[in-house]
C-alpha cells in the first residue's frame, strides 16, 4: 500500500481519488477537507513541504502539494481542483511554515487565493500589478511601469514616461 | 527606557545583499526588532518561458536560475523531462553529468566562503576562492565553451564528450585543491574573529529547519542527515562512495563547516568518478543530439524537432549546492511544456532568515544571512 | 630647563654652515623686520611637512593597493604609469573634477566643514612627532598629551560629518565611530602614561632618548621589551583608533555602505581619504615613538645622524604600517559590541595592570641601578 | 593555461588610428593622451589641461558595487585574480555612488528594478559612465519577451558602451574598459555637463 | 590569537610567494589566456555552406537570428545584443555551416552596431587541396 492508498484508507470521505503523479503516490483531495487533511498528513510524519504548483488548466485550476516525510522516506503529492473563477483553498501556513512564501508565490503567479494566510500578498511581482503572469489568459502584450512612491514603494502604472528617457 | 525604533532600508542594492534583495529592518539601535525580506526584484518571468519554448530551448534558461552552479540546473530540468518521456541515457553520460555537477558544487562552496569571508570584512579569501574557481571554469570552458551558462546536459545524454587532455587537468585541479583547502582552513577556521562572529549566530533547531523548509547543506548544520542523493538516488550516486556532511550546532559557523566538508566530499566523488568513468556513448542516439563537429563525416542525429513527451506530471528533485532544487513539468502532449515550476533551494531556505536573526544585531544579520548561501536569480527566477 | 633642538634650530644651523644665516638676519634686522624671518622660517618647515605628508599618502594608498594584490596572487596597479605608481596622481586629478554633491537636506555648513576639521586634526598629529634627531616640528613639553587630546578630535569631526549628512547610514556609522574612539582612547592613554612612567616627561623627544643605548651590549632600550603586555595593547588600540580592519565600524562597507562618508563625494571624500592614509602614518609613527625606539639605531661613520635618523624612523614606520596592511588582508572583522566589550572589560584591565607593572618595575628595579 | 605573449615594443606611439585591444590601451596611456592635445581644436594649453584631465578620469575609473544578475558573477571574477580589474586602478569598488565614476548594469534590469537603477544613476556624482553588460542590460536578451523585464537599459539611462556576451568572458569585459577609456580620452572636458560639444 | 597568527602565516607565505602560491594575473591585452577551441563566442557562417533555410532562426530560443538577403543570396544576421551564447543554432544547422569563433572583443559605442549582418560574418572556408 502506497503512501496515498494509505491516505485514503484513513480519510475515505476526504479524498476523491488516488493516482500517481509519474513515479510518486497522489492524492486528489476535496477542497472543502483540505485543511483537515494536510493536518493528519502532518501528523503521518510528512514534515517537508517541497512545493505548491498552481496549474491553470484554463477550465480548473489545479494546486498540487509536494511532501516528503524524513522520518519515512516517503514521497506524497496532494492535489486540490479549484474553480477557475474563484479558487480558493485553506492555508497550511500554520503547519508548514514554508507555506508562507509558497502560497503568496501561487497567489501572485497564478492567483490562487489561500483562506487564513496570514500576509497573503504579491511577493515576485509589485503591489498592484495588473493580472496573473502564469495564468493562460494573461495578456503578454501590455507594458506595466513601476516607479517609486514617495515611502519606498512600488508604484504600477502603465505609462512610463518619468522613468523612461527621451532619445 | 523608552527608545525609538530606526527603520532602515537595506537594499536593494546594498553590497552585502548578494544582488538585489532587500530588508525592511526596524532597529532598536543596533538590535533588529522585526526583519521584512522583499523579494522580487530579479523576477524574470523564467517559469512562463516554460510554456512559451520548447523542450530543448528551455535548457539555456535554466542556467540563468542559480548562475553560480549552472550545471545541476540544467541537470534536474532535463532529470525531469526524461522521467516524463522515459528516456533512458547511456552509463558514461551518466558518470559526465555526475562530475560536472560535483565540479560545480566544489565551485559553488568556493564562491560561499569567498562572499561570506567578504560580507565579513575579509577581503582575501574571496580571492583566493575565485583563483580556484577560473581554474574550474576552464575545464568547463574547454568541456561545452561557456564559463557559467554551460546549456550541456541534454535529454538523453550530454551535448558532447570530454575533450582531450580533460581527464589529466581535473586530477591537477583535484589536487590543487585538497593542497588550498588546507590553506583555507587556516586562514580562516581558527581565527578567534571568524570564530565570535560566526559561533551562535543565526541558530535554528532540526525540527524548525525542516518546517520552515530549508534544504541542503543551511539544514544539514543544524543536524539533519538527510541529502537527497542519499535519500533518492539518482544517477549514479548509488555506486558512489561518500557521505552527507551534517553538524549538529545548527549555529551559522556549522552551516559554513558542512559547506567546506562538502568541497572534500565533491573532491572524494570526483576522483572515484575519474577511476570508474566507462566508456561508451554520451548520448542515447533515439534521442541523440550530436552537435556538428565541423567534420564533413560526422553523423549527426538530431533531437527529433516534434519531441512530444506524453501527457503526464511530475515532480522530480536533485541535491543541488544549495538544497533540494525540484522541476515540476506538466505536459500536454504538445511539443511545449504545459507548466514549468521551479522549486529552488535559496526562495525556501530564505524563509527561515527573519527567524533566525531576530534580536541580534545588523552584522548577524549579515553573516547568518551569508551562509544560508542564496543566489537572487534562484530566489527569483 | 634645556629645550631639545627642533628643526627650527635645523635650519637655523643649516643656513649657519651654509654662511648665509647672518647676511639673511641682518637683512631683515635692518628693516626692523626680525619676527618675519621667524615666520618664513616656520611656514618653509609647515611647508614640508605638509607636502611630505601629501607624498606619503600617495605612496601609501599605492603601497596598500599593492600589498593587497600580492597577498591576493595578483598584480595591483599596472597600466597607469610604471608598475601602477601615477595611480594615486590619477586619482588626484579625477577627484579634484568630480561634481561635489550636498544633499538637499543635509545641513550645508556642518557638512562642508567636517572633511576639513579630520584633515586638520590629522595633520596637527605631525607637530611634535620626531622624524629624527632635531628634525621635529615642535618638541611640546606635553607632546605625548596633545597627541591624544588632538586625536580625540576626530571622532566630533566624524559625529559632525555624519550628523550632517542626513542619511541612516551616515548617522551609525559615526555613532559607532566615537563608541569606539572613546572606548579605545582610554587604554591608548593608560598604556602611554605606563611609559611615561619611565621617562618622567611627557616629550616625545625625552621619551626617544630614554631609549638610546642597549642592555647587555646588544638588546636595545625599547620599551617593547620592557612593555610588551604594553605594547600589544597600544597597538591594539591604535589599529581600532585608525578604523582599520578588523576594526572598520565607521565605514564597514557591508553593513553600512561607506559609513559615515556615504553621502561626500568629490573633493570633501578626497580629504577624508588622504586623511585616513596621513592618519595610518602619523599613528605608526607614534607607535615607533613610544615602543620601537623613535628614531635611534646604530650610528653610521660618515652620514650626519639627521639623515640616519631619519632613515631608521622611516624603517620602523613603514615596518609598522606593513604590519597593519598585513592584518588587514586576512582577518574579518568584529562585531561592534565585541570590540566594546574588548574595549571596556579586557583591554583597560590590563592596561591598569600594566601601568601597575610599570610603576613596580620604576620602583625597585630601575632606581635600582639598571639605567 | 599558458598566456601568449606580445611583443609590446613596437607599438608604442603609433600614428595610426588604434585597432587592437593593446593598441587601444597603449593610446591611453599619460602620453598618447596629452598628445592627443594638439589635435584638438582651441589653445593648446588649456587643451592639454583638459588631456591630463580626462587622462586622470580614464585612468581611475571606480565602478559603482551594484549587481544585478548573472554577469555579476562575472564582475566578480573581472576583479578577481585571474583578470585583476586592479591593473586598470579599478578595483575600488566604492558602495556609495557618490564616490564612484562608472556603473556596471551587469544583469537583467526587471521592470521592478528599473526605477531603482535608474535612481542609482542619478545619486553618482558627475562625471559619470555606464557600461551595459551582457545581453539582458543591453536589450533584454533571453528574457526580452517577459512581462516583466525592461528591454534594454538605455531606455532609462544613458549607456556609454555595451559589451555582448550572456555573460560575457572576463577578457570581453576588460576590452569593454578599453573601449570606455578611449572614449573618455577623446571627450572635451565638461563634455558630459554640455559646456563644449 | 593562534588562529589570526597562523592566517598571518598563511598570507605571508603568499607575499613571499612560497609553495605554488605564484601571481596568477594574466594580463590582458599585453598577454592572452588560450581560448578553448569549444568556445562559443561571435557566430561565422560558411559563405558557401549556407543555404539560408531559417533552421537556426526557429531554434534559436530568443530570435536572435534573422533571415536577411545579401547580395543574391539569403543569410543569417545575428543581433548580438540579444544572443544568449547557447550554441542551439550551430548544432541545428544542418549544413555545418555555421559556427561559433573564439572572438570575444564584441564591445562597441551603439546598440545598432552589435546587429552583426552577413557581412561581417561570412567567411570561406579554406579549400585543402
Amino acid at each position: 500500500m502506497n503512501s496515498a492508498e494509505e491516505l485514503k484508507y484513513l480519510l475515505p470521505n476526504s479524498v476523491v481519488s488516488v493516482g500517481v503523479q509519474t513515479n510518486k503516490p497522489q492524492a486528489v483531495i476535496r477542497k472543502e477537507d483540505f485543511l483537515k487533511v494536510a493536518e493528519k498528513v502532518k501528523e503521518l510524519g510528512y514534515d517537508n513541504l517541497s512545493v505548491i504548483t498552481g496549474v491553470d488548466r484554463v477550465d480548473r485550476i489545479e494546486v498540487i502539494y509536494n511532501l516528503f516525510s524524513y522520518k519515512k522516506k516517503q514521497n506524497l503529492a496532494l492535489k486540490v481542483v479549484l474553480d477557475h473563477r474563484s479558487p480558493e483553498v485553506d492555508s497550511v501556513t500554520s503547519i508548514w511554515k514554508v507555506a508562507d512564501w509558497l502560497e503568496r508565490e501561487t497567489y501572485d503567479l497564478v492567483g490562487v487565493k489561500f483562506n487564513g494566510h496570514p500576509d497573503l500578498k504579491r511577493i515576485l511581482l509589485p503591489e498592484g500589478w495588473i493580472g496573473h503572469p502564469l495564468r493562460k489568459d494573461y495578456d503578454m502584450n501590455t507594458e506595466q511601469f513601476v516607479t517609486i512612491g514617495e515611502d519606498g514603494e512600488d508604484i504600477v502604472s502603465p505609462d512610463g514616461s518619468n522613468l523612461l528617457r527621451r532619445k | 527606557m523608552e527608545t525609538e525604533t530606526l527603520l532602515l532600508n537595506m537594499g536593494p542594492v546594498h553590497p552585502s545583499t548578494h544582488g538585489v534583495l532587500r530588508f525592511k529592518l526596524r532597529m532598536d539601535g543596533e538590535i533588529i526588532r522585526d526583519c521584512q525580506i522583499v523579494v522580487g526584484y530579479l523576477h524574470r518571468g523564467t517559469e512562463k518561458f516554460g510554456e512559451m519554448k520548447t523542450y530543448l530551448q528551455f535548457i539555456p534558461y535554466t542556467d540563468r536560475l542559480d548562475y553560480i552552479a549552472a550545471m545541476p540546473n540544467n541537470y534536474a530540468y532535463v532529470k525531469a523531462v526524461e522521467e516524463l518521456a522515459g528516456i533512458e541515457v547511456p552509463q558514461r553520460a551518466e558518470y559526465i553529468r555526475v562530475l560536472v555537477m560535483e565540479l560545480n558544487r566544489v565551485i559553488n562552496h568556493l564562491v560561499f566562503m569567498g562572499s561570506l569571508l567578504l560580507d565579513l570584512g575579509a577581503s582575501t579569501m574571496i580571492m583566493y576562492g575565485f583563483r580556484e574557481r577560473e581554474n574550474a571554469l576552464q575545464l568547463y570552458e574547454s568541456l561545452c565553451g561557456a564559463r557559467m551558462t554551460f546549456n550541456y546536459i541534454r535529454p538523453g545524454g550530454v551535448r558532447e564528450d570530454l575533450p582531450d587532455g580533460f581527464i589529466p587537468k581535473l586530477n591537477e585541479f583535484i589536487k590543487d585543491m585538497e593542497k588550498r583547502i588546507v590553506d583555507y582552513e587556516e586562514l580562516v577556521n581558527g581565527n578567534e574573529i571568524f570564530l565570535m562572529r560566526m559561533k551562535n549566530i543565526g541558530v535554528i533547531n532540526a525540527e524548525e529547519a525542516i518546517n520552515y523548509g530549508m534544504t541542503g547543506p543551511s539544514m544539514r548544520g543544524s543536524g539533519v542527515d538527510h541529502d537527497i542523493r542519499k535519500l533518492e538516488p539518482y544517477s549514479i550516486y548509488q555506486d558512489l562512495d561518500f557521505k552527507a556532511c551534517m553538524r549538529r550546532e545548527g549555529d551559522s559557523y556549522a552551516r559554513y563547516l558542512v559547506r567546506v566538508d562538502e568541497i572534500r566530499e565533491s573532491l572524494h566523488i570526483l576522483k572515484q568518478i575519474v577511476d570508474k568513468l566507462p566508456k561508451g556513448n554520451t548520448i542515447n542516439q533515439r534521442y541523440g543530439f550530436a552537435p556538428n563537429t565541423g567534420a564533413p563525416s560526422a553523423v549527426t542525429s538530431y533531437f527529433p524537432r516534434i519531441f512530444t513527451p506524453a501527457e503526464g506530471e511530475v515532480y522530480s528533485r536533485i541535491e543541488a549546492p544549495k538544497g533540494e532544487l525540484g522541476f515540476f513539468v506538466a505536459s500536454d502532449g504538445t511539443t511545449k511544456p504545459y507548466r514549468v515550476k521551479i522549486r529552488s533551494p535559496s526562495f525556501c531556505n530564505l524563509v527561515a532568515l527573519p527567524k533566525m536573526v531576530l534580536g541580534l544585531k545588523i552584522p548577524d544579520l549579515i553573516a547568518a544571512f551569508g551562509t544560508i548561501d542564496i543566489v537572487l536569480g534562484d530566489v527569483d527566477r | 630647563m634645556i629645550t631639545n633642538p627642533n628643526a627650527y634650530d635645523l635650519i637655523i644651523a643649516i643656513l649657519n654652515a651654509i654662511g648665509v644665516y647672518n647676511i639673511i638676519l641682518g637683512f631683515f634686522q635692518d628693516q626692523g623686520m626680525e619676527y618675519v624671518l621667524r615666520i618664513i622660517i616656520v611656514l618653509v618647515e609647515v611647508a614640508v611637512v605638509v607636502v611630505f605628508a601629501l607624498v606619503t599618502v600617495m605612496f601609501l594608498s599605492w603601497l596598500e593597493r599593492k600589498m593587497f594584490a600580492v597577498v591576493q596572487s595578483r598584480y595591483g596597479p599596472m597600466v597607469t604609469g610604471p608598475r601602477g605608481l601615477f595611480q594615486p596622481i590619477a586619482d588626484g586629478i579625477k577627484l579634484l573634477g568630480k561634481e561635489d554633491i550636498i544633499p538637499a537636506k543635509a545641513d550645508r555648513w556642518i557638512f562642508t566643514l567636517a572633511p576639513f576639521i579630520v584633515f586638520v586634526s590629522v595633520l596637527l598629529v605631525f607637530i611634535p612627532l620626531p622624524f629624527g634627531e632635531s628634525l621635529i616640528l615642535s618638541d611640546l613639553r606635553v607632546g605625548l598629551l596633545y597627541i591624544i587630546a588632538i586625536s580625540a578630535i576626530t571622532p566630533v569631526s566624524i559625529l559632525l560629518a555624519g550628523w550632517a549628512s542626513n542619511n541612516k547610514y551616515s548617522l551609525m556609522g559615526a555613532i559607532r565611530a566615537v563608541a569606539q574612539d572613546i572606548s579605545y582612547t582610554i587604554p591608548l592613554a593608560i598604556t602611554a602614561i605606563a611609559v611615561v612612567v619611565f621617562v618622567g616627561s611627557l616629550s616625545t623627544v625625552d621619551i626617544v632618548n630614554a631609549q638610546q643605548g642597549y642592555w647587555f651590549g646588544f638588546i636595545p632600550k625599547w620599551f617593547i621589551f620592557l612593555q610588551p603586555l604594553g605594547f600589544i595593547l597600544f597597538l591594539i588600540a591604535c589599529i581600532a583608533e585608525m578604523g582599520r580592519i578588523p576594526f572598520d565600524f565607521q565605514e564597514s562597507e557591508q553593513e553600512l555602505v561607506a559609513g559615515f562618508f556615504t553621502e561626500y563625494s568629490g573633493m570633501k571624500f578626497a580629504m577624508f581619504f588622504l586623511a585616513e592614509y596621513a592618519h595610518l602614518f602619523a599613528v605608526s609613527g607614534i607607535i615607533v615613538t613610544i615602543f620601537l625606539g623613535g628614531w635611534t639605531g646604530p650610528a653610521i661613520p660618515l652620514i650626519p645622524i639627521q639623515i640616519t635618523s631619519l632613515i631608521y624612523f622611516m624603517i620602523k614606520t613603514y615596518a609598522v604600517i606593513f604590519f597593519a596592511m598585513w592584518l588587514r588582508d586576512t582577518v574579518p572583522r568584529v562585531r561592534i559590541d565585541q570590540l566594546l566589550h574588548l574595549g571596556w572589560k579586557i583591554m583597560i584591565p590590563l592596561a591598569l595592570l600594566n601601568l601597575l607593572f610599570a610603576a613596580f618595575l620604576v620602583t625597585f628595579v630601575v632606581t635600582a641601578g639598571v639605567r | 593555461m599558458d598566456p601568449v605573449t606580445i611583443d609590446t615594443t613596437k607599438i608604442r606611439m603609433t600614428k595610426r588610428k588604434p585597432e587592437t585591444a593593446l593598441e587601444k590601451l597603449e593610446d591611453t596611456n599619460l602620453i598618447n593622451t596629452l598628445l592627443a592635445a594638439k589635435d584638438r581644436e582651441g589653445f593648446i594649453l588649456l587643451t592639454t589641461i583638459d588631456q591630463a584631465m580626462n587622462w586622470g578620469r580614464l585612468s581611475s575609473l571606480w565602478p559603482v558595487t551594484s549587481g544585478l544578475a548573472c554577469c555579476a558573477i562575472e564582475m566578480m571574477a573581472v576583479s578577481m585574480a585571474h583578470h585583476d580589474i586592479a591593473r586598470f586602478g579599478m578595483e575600488v569598488f566604492r558602495a556609495s555612488p557618490r564616490q564612484a565614476d562608472l556603473m556596471f548594469v551587469a544583469g537583467t534590469v526587471t521592470k521592478r528594478m528599473a526605477p531603482r537603477v535608474k535612481q542609482l544613476y542619478e545619486m553618482m556624482s558627475e562625471p559619470k559612465w555606464v557600461i551595459s553588460v551582457g545581453s539582458c542590460a543591453n536589450t533584454g536578451g533571453p528574457y526580452h519577451e517577459s512581462y516583466c523585464v525592461l528591454k534594454g537599459v538605455d531606455n532609462i539611462i544613458p549607456v556609454d558602451v555595451y559589451i555582448p556576451g550572456c555573460p560575457p568572458r572576463p577578457e570581453a569585459w576588460l576590452y569593454g574598459i578599453i573601449q570606455l577609456r578611449e572614449k573618455i580620452k577623446n571627450e572635451g572636458y565638461g563634455a558630459k555637463w554640455g559646456l563644449n560639444k | 590569537m593562534i588562529g589570526i597568527i597562523k592566517g598571518l602565516i598563511v598570507t605571508m607565505k603568499h607575499i613571499l610567494k612560497i609553495g605554488n602560491r605564484k601571481t596568477v594575473t594574466v594580463q590582458y591585452p599585453y598577454e592572452r589566456m588560450k581560448v578553448a577551441p569549444r568556445f562559443r563566442g561571435r557566430h561565422a557562417v560558411d559563405e558557401d555552406a549556407c543555404i539560408g533555410c531559417g533552421i537556426c532562426e526557429t531554434t534559436c530560443p530568443n530570435s536572435t537570428i534573422t533571415i536577411v538577403k545579401y547580395g543574391t543570396r539569403w543569410f543569417p544576421e545575428f543581433n548580438l545584443g540579444m544572443c544568449l551564447f547557447c550554441g542551439l543554432c550551430v548544432d541545428a544547422c544542418p549544413m555545418n555551416a555555421l559556427k561559433m569563433t573564439g572572438d570575444y572583443e564584441l564591445a562597441d559605442y551603439s546598440r545598432e552596431s552589435l546587429i552583426y549582418g552577413p557581412e561581417r560574418i561570412l567567411f570561406k572556408k579554406e579549400v585543402s587541396k
